[in-house]
């Protein structure tokens, strides 16, 4: 007879047991925020359609503390997501090759963060452009 | 105990064994075959061999060159007719490699390239950066999936073959994990156990390379043959003795002594070209390179190392970039395991014992003398290498004589009929008791590691680059004496799961045995030749008297009975063995030789 | 001090199926120097403190894969891995993570093993060649889009580094996962089709969230998490290309 | 065989929703949320007939969807699988639902309401 017994460790709380893992969990708790922000947007999407008064309400429940507030959290939750997102996109874009040669990761990350600053200094400069 | 009957039973799942099993496999697909070995075969000990597989491939090079490469290089020890079959399948076992996928490195244009190596006259090693042996081994382990008729035995130890009237019929095997025991039952067994390294201190080879397929074939009365010649790899880390590969050589490095010196030219391989030259230099072959090291050392030429003295791999002239395509593990090693950036300063290197060219009797058609048994490999001496291997002919041997064991114990298998079981279990059924014997005896007092540890310093001392008849007598006596201790072994661990002290001290016994085979074989060639190097008035080759085989034939527990056998010469007369510009004179005069008698 | 007098105490996971109910850990103190190796370790209690302690290991390079375990929480090879990085602290030594433990520090490998039998881990050729024909050719840049996951020693770091696989054991894994996208990266092969059934299903790609951390361990530099993550994109064209293409997708 | 999954379908909102996020979100959450708010943008950036004109366009309209549909799917999506990593199997399919039913929801409902404005 075999004496043999393999042991299965539980996981339970895995993701606080290694550093690496509670930075996936950040990263994943991201969501709620970009969540909950892309609720509101939908609200002053909706407040938009129902005309201007409503619109106006929309934008000053906008000026609330507790608003501010949430949305210094989300920007910092947003930002994080900006990060690891463009640290793990190299891993998910297809393989690229130059003059026979693949294309660093440092690389493909760099020209995604050149990309977005040009992104967020043209959606500031439109929204400023009154 | 489970019986399991097969048609072909290989135990040993490294290079040699995976060949052999996918041979076995198209030879015939409606023959089964147990591949057996002790550890997954992925993590054999072909998985580190680094610099590359020779086989004539350009267009100026020719099987001719192949051929006198090895057998001068043998020192004349080879047998010449298995050399010319080598040489002549080598490059089609190296292309069938790459259709099953290796990831050979190429040429712009697409063909396979090949880099230079020591002893060989014409660039003919085919690589895989510097992970060869990897790549191959992966390559054969992954393809060998692909045969239905190939069952894997993996992490099952093998304790002893069953031979009954004359002929091989199985091999008992331990399961790993269980302990469990069965006797696979089969009408022909390939050994395929790789080499036995570990029997010495500082060397190349894994925990796994204790000579156990040697050890087994021996106390069954196949004789181990040219079990003296040991070769010293000259570039490896002093203290771990992990291998720096001759393609640092052969892709420019220098050896340098403690004034930054290039001393091999002291040794005639001159002269000293700043880039390589074939056959000269830093690509000599290994036991010249380490036997010059020796003398360096004897000099007071040699640099102080907190593990002993070095001298140093100087790679910095080949730049970053060439490094790190062409040699990506060496800068590992170096730098994780020396803190040492090979493109910047330069790597401390001292000889370590690498391979072993002799070991289980075998013909051309890798056949031992007792039927049923074929040996492929390192385990194996089928006459290849005779008295010094050229770095890059081992793991082409994997191949094409792994090819040639499976289907020739195919054939065999065939041809004869199974044997009733009945006495043969009751054979197994002994093995068996005497395996566990070492873990149910008490009393006990002899510690493990000190017999290991005491056996490879013995051999070290006794087997060394040079040696003489005093200190290899000593290790005779020191090999009898740990013989005789080993009896006494205490085993702290009597469970059955996952046991490896148990199996470590088996190991132990093949150990010993294989050493001192070794060691007598050694004492009694009284010439020079190879590797094996004397400094009691025996320093020159002695045709007359030694163009000879040692076979060492086990002796129970009395010492191996010594004799010999012809060497078999076909084309090439033996000859000055010379390298760098003598070497190039010497083979000028051959040729005007041969010239002249034709 | 020199180092022939310092020491350092290493904590190993011992389980003994046997006798113990779960696994326990046993303290030992070992000589200390700094080019010892955590295996170096390992291997001075087997021989000089306590025999019954089990490990699996072989070749000391880094190359074989048989030493893996955890090393003060991360997965390591422990051939490559210092006393060094540790001293004065102690070093905690565990079986690898996320796979059954055996006994001791060895863990049980069927799982990675059945795994890789079932990916086809083998040429299929897209056109036939003899060997009187010679190699086929392949430039140095279609060798480059799979090398770099052919370099896998199957050591498991990336298992014993993936919740993924210890949350859900049917989860092919980083590491056959990489080696899966080997041989369909490789120009001379020809079973893409077949292997896209695997990655396309729940335990294929799709069982990986990108947690990442496989990559980050991977002594190997094989970036198992691109091989699993690219294939995500293979997977959604093949799912989507399907009902554009007469006869079933097969991306390109 | 291993069954084909339908992965792909969310893999690709939520792949699309992560990019939009990382390009745009950050800036856009400064704007809407803080800048806006606290006065370092003038009132009249986002008023209302401004921001109703863009959401008449087509650029507009399209700009809008993305911004408020596909994040919510990569949110959806992440929160889910978090469940998974959490050992949170209870009322799974309920959860799915509830999930991507937010998403869908979040998508139809501007789409409708922008064609039309
Ligand atoms: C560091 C290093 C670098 C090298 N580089 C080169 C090179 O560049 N070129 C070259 O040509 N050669 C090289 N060599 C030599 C060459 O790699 C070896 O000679 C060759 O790989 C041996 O292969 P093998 O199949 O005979 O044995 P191995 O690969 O050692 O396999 C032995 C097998 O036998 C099994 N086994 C052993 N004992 C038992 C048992 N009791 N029960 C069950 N199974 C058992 C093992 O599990 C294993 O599967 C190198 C060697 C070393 C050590
Ligand atoms: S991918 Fe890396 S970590 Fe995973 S098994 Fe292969 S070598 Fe090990
Ligand atoms: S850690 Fe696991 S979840 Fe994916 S990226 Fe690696 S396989
Ligand atoms: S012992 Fe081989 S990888 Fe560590």
């Amino acid at each position: 007879m075999s004496k043999r017994r393999p042991y299965v460790r539980p996981m339970d709380g895995w993701w606080l047991k290694n550093p690496y893992y509670v930075r996936y969990m950040s990263r994943e708790a991201t969501s709620l925020f970009v969540g909950v922000y892309a609720l509101i947007l939908l609200a002053g999407m909706v407040s938009l359609a129902c005309g201007e008064t409503a619109y106006n309400n929309w934008l000053m429940a906008m000026t609330n503390p507790v608003s501010i507030g949430f949305h210094l959290a989300a920007l910092a939750a947003a930002i994080y997501h900006t990060i690891t997102w463009f640290a793990v996109a190299p891993k998910v874009m297809p393989a690229l090759f130059l003059a026979g040669k693949r294309v660093p990761d440092i690389a493909i990350t760099t020209t995604q963060y050149a990309i977005a600053v040009v992104l967020y200094l043209g959606l500031f400069c439109m929204v400023w452009r009154v | 105990m489970e019986t399991i009957k097969v048609d072909i039973a290989i135990v040993g799942g490294g290079g040699a064994g995976l060949r052999a099993a996918i041979a076995a496999a198209e030879a015939d697909a409606s023959q089964t075959i147990a591949l057996i070995s002790k550890v997954y075969p992925m993590r054999s000990h072909t998985v580190a061999a680094e610099g590359g597989s020779a086989a004539v491939t350009q267009a100026h090079d020719n099987l001719d060159h192949h051929f006198h490469d090895t057998v001068a290089g043998g020192d004349w020890l080879c047998e010449q007719d298995v050399v010319e079959y080598f040489v002549a399948h080598a490059r089609e076992e190296m292309v069938q490699l790459e259709h099953w996928g290796c990831p050979w490195s190429r040429k712009d244009n697409g063909h396979v390239n090949v880099r230079a190596f020591g002893g060989m006259k014409i660039e003919r090693t085919w690589f895989a950066a510097d992970k060869t042996g990897f790549h191959i081994l992966h390559t054969l382990f992954q393809t060998s999936m692909k045969y239905p008729s190939i069952r894997r035995f993996d992490e099952h130890f093998c304790c002893d073959l069953i031979v009954e009237n004359g002929r091989c019929h199985g091999a008992v095997v331990i399961e790993v994990a269980t302990g469990k025991f069965t006797f696979i039952q089969a009408r022909a067994v390939i050994i395929a156990t790789g080499g036995a390294g570990r029997v010495f201190r500082e060397n190349t080879n894994g925990g796994i390379v204790t000579g156990d397929g040697m050890a087994l074939a021996y106390r069954h009365g196949v004789p181990l043959r040219d079990m003296e010649f040991v070769q010293y790899h000259p570039t490896c880390m002093p203290g771990t003795g992990l291998l720096f590969t001759e393609a640092c050589r052969g892709e420019g490095g220098f050896l340098l002594n403690r004034d930054g010196y290039r001393y091999l030219q002291d040794y005639g391989l001159g002269p000293p070209d700043p880039s390589p030259r074939n056959k000269a230099m830093e690509l000599g072959p290994r036991d010249r390179l380490s036997q010059a090291f020796w003398h360096e050392k004897q000099k007071g030429k040699t640099i102080d190392g907190p593990h002993g003295q070095v001298v140093h791999l100087d790679l910095r002239h080949l730049g970053e970039k060439k490094l790190h395509e062409r040699l990506p593990q060496i800068c590992e090693l170096a730098e994780e395991f020396l803190g040492v950036d090979p493109a910047h300063a330069p790597i401390p290197v001292c000889p370590a014992v690498h391979y072993t060219m002799g070991g289980i009797m075998a013909n051309g058609e890798t056949a031992s003398p007792l039927a049923g048994l074929y040996s492929a490999g390192e385990c194996s001496s089928v006459g290849l290498h005779g008295a010094n291997r050229l770095g890059s002919n081992s793991l082409a041997e994997l191949c094409v004589f792994g090819k040639v064991a499976g289907s020739e114990a195919s054939k065999f298998a065939r041809s004869v009929t199974s044997h009733h079981s009945g006495t043969l279990e009751k054979q197994a059924e002994d093995v068996k008791q005497q395996a566990l014997g070492i873990i149910t005896r008490s009393g006990g007092t002899e510690r493990m590691a000190i017999l290991r540890t005491e056996m490879a310093q013995s051999m070290e001392d006794g087997c060394g680059i040079y040696r003489t008849g005093t200190a290899m007598q000593a290790t005779c006596d020191k090999i009898d004496e740990l013989r005789e201790r080993y009896r006494n072994l205490n085993i702290d661990d009597r469970s059955s799961t996952w046991n490896t002290e148990w199996l470590l001290a088996i190991e132990l016994g093949y150990q010993l045995d294989v050493a001192q085979s070794m060691v007598y074989s050694a004492i009694n060639r009284k010439e020079s030749r190879g590797s094996h190097q004397r400094l009691d008035g025996y320093e020159q080759r002695d045709d007359v008297n030694y163009l000879r085989h040692t076979l060492a034939h086990y002796n129970g527990d009395a010492a191996p009975r010594i004799d010999y056998m012809g060497v078999r010469i076909t084309k090439s007369r033996p000859g000055i063995r010379a390298y760098g510009a003598a070497g190039e004179k010497a083979e000028q005069e051959r040729k005007n030789r041969e010239a002249a008698s034709d | 001090m020199t180092d022939i007098e310092k020491t350092i105490e290493i904590e190993v996971m011992r389980y003994h199926p046997e006798q113990d109910a779960s696994p326990v850990f046993k303290t030992y103190r070992i000589p200390y120097a700094s080019d010892q190796s955590v295996l170096q370790g390992l291997q001075y209690i087997k021989d000089y403190i306590d025999g019954t302690l089990s490990f699996r290991w072989s070749c000391r390079m880094a190359i074989c894969g048989s030493c893996g375990v955890m090393i003060n929480n991360q997965p390591k090879l422990s051939c490559k891995t210092f006393l060094r990085d540790y001293y004065p602290g102690k070093i905690r030594v565990e079986a690898l993570q996320h796979l059954p433990i055996e006994r001791d520090l060895v863990i049980d490998a069927t799982d990675f093993i059945n795994k890789l039998e079932s990916i086809k881990p083998y040429i299929v050729p897209r056109e036939a060649r003899s060997l009187e024909q010679g190699e086929y050719l392949q430039t140095p840049e279609q060798l480059a889009r799979y090398e770099q996951f052919s370099s896998c020693i199957n050591c498991m770091l990336c298992y014993a580094a993936c919740p993924q696989y210890g949350l859900k054991p049917e989860f092919t894994g980083p590491g056959v996962l990489a080696l899966l996208h080997r041989y369909n990266a490789d120009s001379r092969d020809g079973a893409r089709a077949d292997r896209m059934q695997i990655v396309n299903a729940e335990e294929g790609v799709w069982g990986c969230t990108l947690v990442g951390y496989c990559s980050e361990v991977c002594p190997k530099q094989v970036d198992p998490a691109a091989a699993v993550n690219r294939n995500k994109v293979n997977s959604t064209l093949d799912y989507f290309l399907r009902f554009l293409m007469p006869g079933g997708g097969e991306s390109g | 065989m291993m069954k084909r999954s339908n992965e792909p379908v969310f893999w690709s909102l939520f792949g699309a929703g992560g990019v939009v996020a990382a390009f745009l979100l950050p800036m856009l959450i400064f704007i809407t949320g803080i800048a806006l708010p606290l006065g370092i943008l003038p009132p009249e950036a986002l008023a209302y007939d401004r921001i109703h004109s863009f959401a008449s366009g087509w650029p507009g309209k399209l700009f809008l969807l993305a911004v408020i549909s596909l994040p919510l799917w990569q949110s959806a999506h992440r929160i889910f699988l978090s469940l998974h990593d959490l050992g949170i199997h209870r009322g799974r399919e309920f959860c799915r639902w509830l999930c991507y039913g937010t998403a869908l929801l979040g998508t139809l409902i501007p789409l409708i309401l922008l064609i039309r404005i």
